[in-house]
């Protein structure tokens, strides 16, 4: 009864989320299509799910893959074409590779401001980058 | 408008269909005693018994608080009441008009019609009006049980009137009063004719409906479903 | 197409012990709104005055573009309504009200009707009377979903339901809600249904609308801040928005999580809000609390 | 540690089987529930448990002895709150606890007062026109009052808004913290029975799929939500169900360790919430 997600030529888009994860489910949806991507999975021009139609297959709220896609098309990896649907973007790799330092950048940078505010010194920091890097 | 009568056919039918056999077998009772009724009596029996019918749909859908269900169809309160004004006059008057036929069948109640057939349908016509004019109104404002109450609050008050009259010696004035009633009945028959006095009749009928029809919107209108 | 699928304005109804004043409410189209609040709050009667089957004091509502009143039959036909206590004649079966509603909608589909039936599983022969309270709500749904309304309005429809049909429920309205003309309105007391599922959340309580809020606000943006009765010092005032306290503890609900947790440092625990815990933490008053 | 209630291979049927070998205990102090979907047996199973009808097969031992057979005086130590009304409801409040009062030899005035005010419950009042959150407590006080040592209760939280709802969880646990009274209750609201219940039973068209400490649902088992080669864990004996999702699979495990293989870079793997053990648990969708 659930009717299938993808019509014939969408590419299999696989988003699993997690419910009891921290992370915000539209960051979840975001980082997961991000990936497949970067990693080419998802290849230029490919059309992805609408919005609707990926709510509907998470069964969760429109307003919350929207929010992912919004967040996909400021990074420039996905647009959206009026009344035809959303798209993977041009990429090209060493666009694609700056994007993702910026992004690993930009984490960084809030984790050592969290860490000053709660009075983590660099030591412990870099100890606690050093544990999270070993468990991935 | 007609899809809120053919809703109420459709869902009342089981009623419809007691009710209507009722109707229909009824009638019979007034040929047991030896001598035949007047057919005024006979045909008003059987417009009672036909007016049942459409109140007994609407007392149906008040007992099971289904008014609300109808209500959120998309017609207005004014469409709901004006169809069962219509629904009324279609389901009674049919029913009617299909019991005093089948009766024809009958010898015994075909006799009856020898003596004045247009009198008995005139009386059929005003007794479908009336009920129809006082019941509704009544229903849609207390319910079935409203009904119930009143029809037997009514029978008790005319008791107790005529007990009253009885006790304060005042029953020949009452009889006084009615006979000059029907007398000025009689005298304005003869001087209209027959056929003046039927559309008088008709007329007062008709009126007395839009008014029931008024009076029910009004009520209908403000009712917290 | 409005961008508003139902608009309430300055809404006014007094009942005796509840009262209704000036209430406005705005529900987009295309999305899911979820009405929650305890028992007596209003939004049973908020249903009820946008189907016009209680009069009001005051206020105008707008469903569709379209005044309730004056086009009130062009706007019933765009909705498809479930009351909590769905009443029909007890002596009839789901197919005599197929037939006999059917033409008093444009879009009704007798065979979606039939396909809706039976997925839900409802006979259409056995009479109303003889079907349990969930199969008689399922029937009310079915005839609800049946003729494509524009706007689903549904009050408590899943009360004594179990997951299962709640979840299929819930794909039913994914499904229609791929049409971006389509909106949802649905009262729950169980609001685990519609944590991840509604768009926006309403809360009404006492007759007033405490907020109207998209879920995921709720949900990645508020916190429950759970500790020790002086955590509340730590906390900024105007972001608490309700306390509960009990025997081993206080529990506040905060509309910013992060700043809280700037403020408590980090040992002091923040849940993400369940939608009961929302709706509990805002009722005034905090009667018994289980000891648990 | 007594146990109130024992079920051993419980058998029933009428027409179509209602409960297939079913068996859980309930120790004395603890609050037991039940979920299934509707039609999976639950009423049933509560009813054998009153005694109001007899098992075609298994036993059944409330405080020791068969409810079917002295189901007199069992029941006068246990206070039950179903999903009908209340008989008597024209009654008062008040008066209705007189009359059941003479019902009961160790029924205790004072203590049925005293409930009546915690509860807030107005004496005057008709018991028919009391709210159904209101009714459900009047059921809990009669109970209480007669000091039930068991508490049997058919969803009693159905149709109750969270407020109410929390309140009246929290009303069970404070039943139980004696120490001296069990309470069993079925439901259709898994997270009420995550709040308070230390048991737990899963029924699906009456057979038990899971009975135990609800604690190790949520704190043993796993979930792997997933790609299609999920359906690969189906035969695994770790697998409690499994279930297609839009993805792929959703897969139930009773064991942590035992799922960590399963879960790749791109699929999830997390503690159930009870929802997902109610929609997983007995499902085979991987054929």
């Amino acid at each position: 009864m659930t009717g299938d997600l993808d019509t014939p030529e969408m590419p299999r888009m696989r988003v699993i989320l997690s419910n009891s994860s921290q992370e915000p489910i539209y960051e979840q949806i975001a980082r997961q299509i991000r990936a497949q991507i970067i990693s080419g999975e998802l290849e230029e021009g490919a059309l992805l799910s609408s919005i609707r139609s990926l709510a509907r297959g998470l069964q969760v709220s429109v307003i919350t893959t929207k929010r992912a896609y919004e967040e996909l098309e400021r990074e420039g990896l996905i647009d959206t074409v009026g009344g035809k649907g959303t798209f993977v973007a041009a990429q090209n790799p060493q666009f694609l590779r700056e994007k993702r330092m910026s992004l690993v950048e930009e984490k960084l940078a809030a984790a050592v401001a969290e860490a000053r505010l709660v009075g983590l010194s660099l030591d412990d920091l870099s100890e606690m980058l050093r544990l999270l890097a070993e468990e991935e | 408008m007609w899809n809120l009568i053919r809703k109420d056919l459709i869902l009342g039918h089981r009623t419809l269909i007691v009710n209507g056999s009722m109707a229909l077998v009824a009638p019979f009772i007034l040929l047991l005693p030896d001598e035949p009724p007047p057919v005024i009596l006979y045909v008003l029996y059987v417009g009672l018994m036909c007016t049942m019918l459409p109140v007994g749909l609407i007392a149906k859908e008040e007992k099971f608080s289904a008014t609300a269900f109808t209500c959120s169809l998309p017609m207005t309160r004014r469409d709901i009441v004006t169809s069962r004004y219509l629904g009324g006059w279609f389901i009674a008057g049919g029913s009617m008009a299909v019991v005093l036929a089948l009766g024809l069948t009958v010898g015994a109640v075909r006799d009856l019609w020898s003596d004045g057939a247009s009198g008995g349908l005139l009386a059929g016509f005003v007794i479908l009006g009336l009920t129809i004019a006082i019941v509704i109104p009544f229903t849609i404002r207390f319910g079935m049980n409203g009904l119930l109450f009143g029809l037997v609050g009514l029978q008790v008050l005319g008791m107790v009137m005529f007990l009253l009259a009885l006790a304060t010696g005042g029953l020949d004035a009452v009889e006084r009063a009615v006979k000059t009633a029907v007398d000025a009945v009689g005298s304005y028959h003869e001087g209209v004719g027959p056929i003046g006095f039927a559309a008088t009749v008709i007329l007062g009928v008709a009126v007395l409906n839009w008014l029931s029809w008024k009076a029910s919107l009004r009520i209908f209108r403000t009712r917290d479903l | 197409m409005e961008d508003n699928v139902l608009e309430i304005r300055g809404v006014r109804k007094r009942y005796p012990g509840f009262a209704m004043r000036d209430v406005d409410l705005v529900v987009p189209t295309g999305h899911v709104t979820g009405l929650i609040g305890p028992n007596g709050a209003g939004k049973t009667t908020l249903v009820k005055l946008v189907m016009n089957l209680i009069t009001r004091e005051a206020g105008e509502i707008d469903v569709f573009g379209l005044d309730n009143l004056l086009h009130e039959a062009a706007v019933k036909a765009r909705i498809g309504f479930v009351y909590d206590e769905p009443s029909f004649p007890h002596d009839v079966n789901a197919r005599d009200l197929g037939r006999a509603i059917g033409p008093f909608y444009k879009g009704w589909s007798s065979e979606r009707y039939r396909r809706l039936l039976g997925e839900f599983g409802v006979p259409e022969r056995k009479r109303f009377k003889a079907l349990s309270k969930g199969m008689q709500m399922k029937l009310a749904l079915a005839i609800a979903l049946a003729h494509d309304a524009d706007l689903l309005l549904m009050d408590e429809p899943t009360a004594g339901l179990d997951l299962e049909f709640r979840r299929d429920l819930l794909e039913h309205l994914a499904a229609i809600l791929e049409d971006e003309r389509k909106s949802v309105l649905f009262s729950t007391h169980v609001t685990s249904d519609l944590e991840r599922f509604a768009d926006f959340i309403t809360l009404i309580r006492d007759g007033e609308i405490v907020f109207s809020l998209p879920t995921s606000d709720l949900r990645d943006a508020w916190g429950v801040v759970r500790g020790a009765a002086d955590v509340l010092d730590h906390l900024d005032a105007p972001d608490v928005r309700g306390v509960r306290t009990g025997p081993n503890g206080v529990e506040a609900l905060v509309a910013n999580a992060s700043l809280a947790r700037r403020r408590c440092g980090p040992e002091v625990v923040i849940d993400r809000p369940s939608l009961d815990d929302v709706l509990v933490l805002m009722t005034r008053g905090d009667s018994y609390v289980e000891s648990h | 540690m007594d146990e109130l209630l024992v079920v051993e291979r419980i058998q029933k049927a009428w027409d179509v089987v209602a409960l297939d070998d079913v068996s859980f205990r309930l120790p004395r102090g603890h609050i037991m529930g039940i979920a299934g979907p509707n039609g999976s047996g639950k009423t049933t199973l509560i009813r054998l448990i009153l005694g109001h009808i007899r098992p075609d097969g298994g036993a059944i031992r409330v405080f020791g002895e068969d409810p079917g057979v002295c189901g007199r005086d069992i029941r006068s130590r246990i206070g039950f709150v179903l999903d009908r009304p209340i008989s008597y409801e024209h009654l008062s409040v008040a008066r209705l606890g007189r009359l059941v009062a003479d019902f009961y030899s160790d029924w205790d005035e004072s203590e049925f007062q005293r409930l009546l005010d915690e509860f807030e419950l107005p004496r005057q009042r008709r018991a028919s026109a009391l709210s159904r959150g209101m009714r459900v407590k009047l059921g809990l006080a009669l109970a209480l009052a007669h000091n039930a040592e068991l508490l049997v209760l058919d969803e009693p939280t159905t149709g109750l808004d969270p407020v109410f709802r929390r309140e009246l969880l929290g009303r069970l646990s404070a039943i139980i913290s004696g120490g001296r009274t069990s309470v069993l209750f079925s439901t259709q609201i898994l997270t009420d029975l995550e709040r308070v219940a230390d048991f737990a039973v899963f029924l699906r068209n009456g057979r038990v799929f899971f009975s135990g400490p609800k604690d190790d649902l949520l704190d043993r088992w796993a979930i792997v939500r997933g790609g299609p080669e999920l359906a690969a864990a189906a035969g695994a004996d770790a697998v409690r169900g499994i279930r297609k999702s839009r993805m792929g699979f959703d897969v139930l495990f009773d064991d942590m360790d035992a799922a960590r293989p399963y879960c790749d870079g791109s699929s999830v793997l997390e503690r159930p919430t009870l929802d997902d053990v109610f929609l997983l648990l007995g499902s085979k969708e991987s054929q």
